[in-house]
């Protein structure tokens, strides 16, 4: 059966077909996390090392992944939109950045929290965890820039700009922190290497690919609301049922 | 060579795209020549934010020398976000933004010219203050060399992100705000490295990595902004 | 393992719980702030439509 | 030579005119009109490549502005509702920039009669900022006397003028157009010029 993918890249066909995707992706993923939560905490053995605080990394690492994976779709997105002008490649990047600032959140709160016990600190300027926190100011200002403007076209393309210059300053910062961090001795950490058991492996990839499913999801909803408003004017927004009721 | 013909008869030379440049360049100067209290006060900013620190964290002169690259630093940053809000709201407001736009040059230069003139009146000052505000932290007189070293090649870095973050927030509520929240986290680099060189030199070792990153990043930082710049005012004056 | 052993996650249990607690109460705070968003627009376009009605 | 065809234009998510076509050839005066927020603003704005069309396509001498970019910059002139000047320049000084802006480097004679024409003589040492509004304008028309634009294209240029200026304008716009100049404008005044015939373009 052969789709045409070009139709759904018209807002139009997208709000019904997203509508459609969501519990495919919503279902799944709470399914794929419970299934996750069980195998990270029954059947993965306590680590040698850390004890029960490295169960954190069920959550931490995917949500670092992610909230480094989203920007870097949002700022594609972004980029699709302001070169083919392509309307719904930018609400996407615009529905994209607050799940993505939130993971960037998760990821810090769950680092400290595992820091703490681990590193008897709850911050250290690490690159890894200092460039997260660059990543969420970034995420920060590109939600704070598109929110102030008040024409949604400038706003698509102005907010793509941003997303761009900072995709491109990420590994720049990235490897200025690290190298800032290898002059001043003592705070680097090594993670020892302890190898990974299967168990603990099958948890983390469950996990990520829940929160993938979620991300999806949760996006495909909220861009659901961004084509309602910013079609408002338009027959088909006044001629769908959810709003005729 | 073309030539412009004007409706009064006289003949008049195009300018050439250097010309362009510099016309740009002397125009900002001669405003700011007009307009001095904007320049004074980013740099009695400057002067005040680190005067401050010595207050607020003591007097002791090992750890005012520790940490003078990074106050003088930061207050650069802040003093550079400060002016920032000016690079094109006032050509913006009067419409001379909109003639720019439509100069039969390439936007980038005029655009550079600007982020020149910017430099010149808000980054040139603090270099040429900061030796005294060295002096205040007791720095030895070779961190001093190299903090002047790093400033000449940081701050024209921080016009030229900062002229970005300007160009983007043209016109919207709360820009000021905004312009730091969007410039300040692209910044970080250039403190890093900027601090990191005047510290080399503090514990005896080579400062030319940390130089030659700074020369990497103004390099690039001159090749791209100006573009994105020029590309940053076209969205906003749509 | 009895339920409190497991809880107290070998002492670790406020680092551990803290984490997932707090992802997922934000997480379902985002849910809940994405429906929000939906039930309001919705709102929103049904009273702009009533208004356009009555001109 | 400035051909529109199928033009839409949109502010925000609001269309404001779809399917505009037309064409002005050399010597040709066209007057756009329109009620307030039809868009006169925006379609004087999109054809300086200011806004990007929804649709549609404009093209000087048989190719896309966007296309030519800078070239087209150089053989026209905008003015808009704002007069581009600075206060605390004088008039002089502000010509000189904004002819350069423009591409031109004038000298200072040529500079001096332009602001002469337009009825500054006396006025060209004294900060913008001293002068009355109508006056300011006549420092922004000034522009049109330097450079070589072949293609004005005027947002509202009368206003703030008195009935002298206005008569002024209507003969630099009827040199221009002898001389194979195109002028494209919007106004709420009557602007007339002898021997030329006014095109309309209406827009509703």
């Amino acid at each position: 059966m052969a789709i045409n993918w070009f139709k759904y890249s018209a807002p139009t066909a997208f709000y019904g077909l997203a509508g459609k995707m969501i519990p495919w992706f919503a279902v799944p993923a709470a399914v794929l996390f419970m299934v996750g939560m069980y195998i990270g905490f029954f059947v993965a053995p306590t680590d040698a090392i850390q004890s029960e605080a490295y169960r954190i990394i069920f959550i931490h690492v995917p949500a670092s992944i992610l909230s480094m994976f989203i920007y870097l779709i949002m700022a594609g997105y972004a980029a699709l939109g302001l070169i083919f002008n392509t309307r719904l490649s930018s609400m996407m990047a615009t529905a994209l950045a607050p799940t993505g600032a939130l993971f960037a959140f998760i990821s810090l709160w769950t680092g400290a929290l595992w820091g703490k016990p681990m590193w008897g600190a709850w911050w250290v300027w690490d690159a890894r965890l200092t460039s997260e926190l660059i990543l969420l100011f970034l995420y920060l200002g590109f939600i704070a820039l598109q929110s102030s403007i008040e024409d949604p076209r400038r706003a698509d393309r102005a907010g793509a700009l941003l997303a761009i210059v900072g995709s491109v300053n990420v590994p720049i910062i990235y490897f200025s922190v690290k190298w800032w961090n290898t002059l001043h001795q003592g705070a680097t950490i090594k993670f020892t290497g302890t190898s990974m058991h299967v168990a603990m492996q099958q948890a983390m990839f469950i996990m990520l690919l829940a929160c993938w499913l979620y991300v999806i999801a949760v996006t495909l909803a909220r861009v659901r609301s961004i084509i309602l408003e910013r079609e408002r004017n338009t027959q088909w927004v006044n001629e769908l049922k959810e709003v005729r009721s | 060579m073309t030539r412009c013909a004007n409706a009064t008869g006289a003949v008049t030379s195009k300018l050439s795209l250097f010309g362009l440049f510099g016309l740009v360049i002397r125009r900002d100067l001669l405003l700011a020549m007009r307009r001095r209290a904007d320049v004074l006060t980013t740099l009695v900013f400057f002067v005040m934010v680190v005067s401050l620190f010595p207050l607020g964290v003591g007097p002791e002169m090992d750890m005012l020398r520790k940490m003078a690259p990074g106050v003088v630093w930061v207050a650069a940053l802040l003093a550079s976000m400060l002016s920032l809000g000016r690079m094109f709201s006032a050509d913006y407001l009067d419409g001379t933004l909109e003639q720019m736009l439509l100069a039969p040059q390439s936007l980038s230069m005029l655009v550079l010219g600007k982020i020149v003139a910017h430099w010149m009146l808000s980054g040139l000052p603090l270099v040429l203050i900061a030796p005294v505000l060295g002096l205040q932290f007791d720095m030895p007189a070779q961190a001093l060399w190299v903090l002047i070293l790093v400033l000449l090649l940081g701050t024209p870095i921080l016009s030229m992100i900062g002229a970005i973050g300007a160009a983007l927030t043209l016109g919207l509520r709360g820009g000021g705000v905004l312009v730091s929240l969007l410039v300040l986290p692209l910044c970080i680099p250039v403190l890093i490295f900027g601090t990191g060189a005047v510290e080399a030199v503090n514990t005896g070792m080579t400062i030319v990595p940390h130089v030659a990153l700074l020369g990497a990043l103004l390099l690039l930082a001159l090749v791209f902004t100006p573009w994105v710049t020029a590309q940053a005012l076209r969205i906003s004056m749509e | 393992m009895s339920p409190a052993e497991f809880f107290a996650m070998n002492g670790y249990g406020f680092y551990v719980w803290g984490s997932y607690g707090v992802a997922l109460l934000v997480i379902g705070i985002e849910i809940a702030l994405v429906r929000h968003k939906r039930t309001i627009t919705l709102r929103q376009l049904r009273m702009e439509r009533d208004a356009g009605e009555e001109q | 030579m400035l051909e529109v065809s199928n033009l839409a234009c949109a502010r925000g998510d609001h269309q404001l005119f779809s399917g505009l076509s037309f064409s002005l050839e050399a010597g040709e005066l066209m007057q756009v009109q329109g009620e307030n927020g039809s868009g006169k603003t925006s379609l004087l704005r999109t054809l300086c490549g200011f806004m990007q069309p929804i649709a549609g396509e404009i093209r000087w001498r048989g190719q896309n502005i966007h296309e030519l970019d800078e070239s087209y910059y150089a053989e026209m002139v905008y003015l808009g509702h704002l007069n581009a000047i600075k206060d605390e320049l004088n008039a002089l000084e502000n010509l000189h920039i904004s002819a350069g802006l423009s591409g031109c480097a004038v000298d200072e004679q040529a500079a001096l009669s332009a602001l002469r024409r337009m009825g500054l003589r006396r006025r060209e040492h004294l900060p913008v900022k001293v002068l009355s509004q109508g006056q300011r304008r006549r420092v922004a028309l000034s522009r049109l006397l330097v450079g070589n634009a072949h293609l004005w294209i005027l947002d509202e240029p009368l206003t703030a003028l008195d009935v002298g200026a206005v008569g002024l304008m209507q003969e630099l716009i009827g040199e221009h157009l002898s001389k194979g100049g195109m002028v494209i404008f919007t106004t709420h005044q009557p602007l007339q010029v002898a021997g030329v015939q006014t095109r309309q373009l209406v827009l509703s």
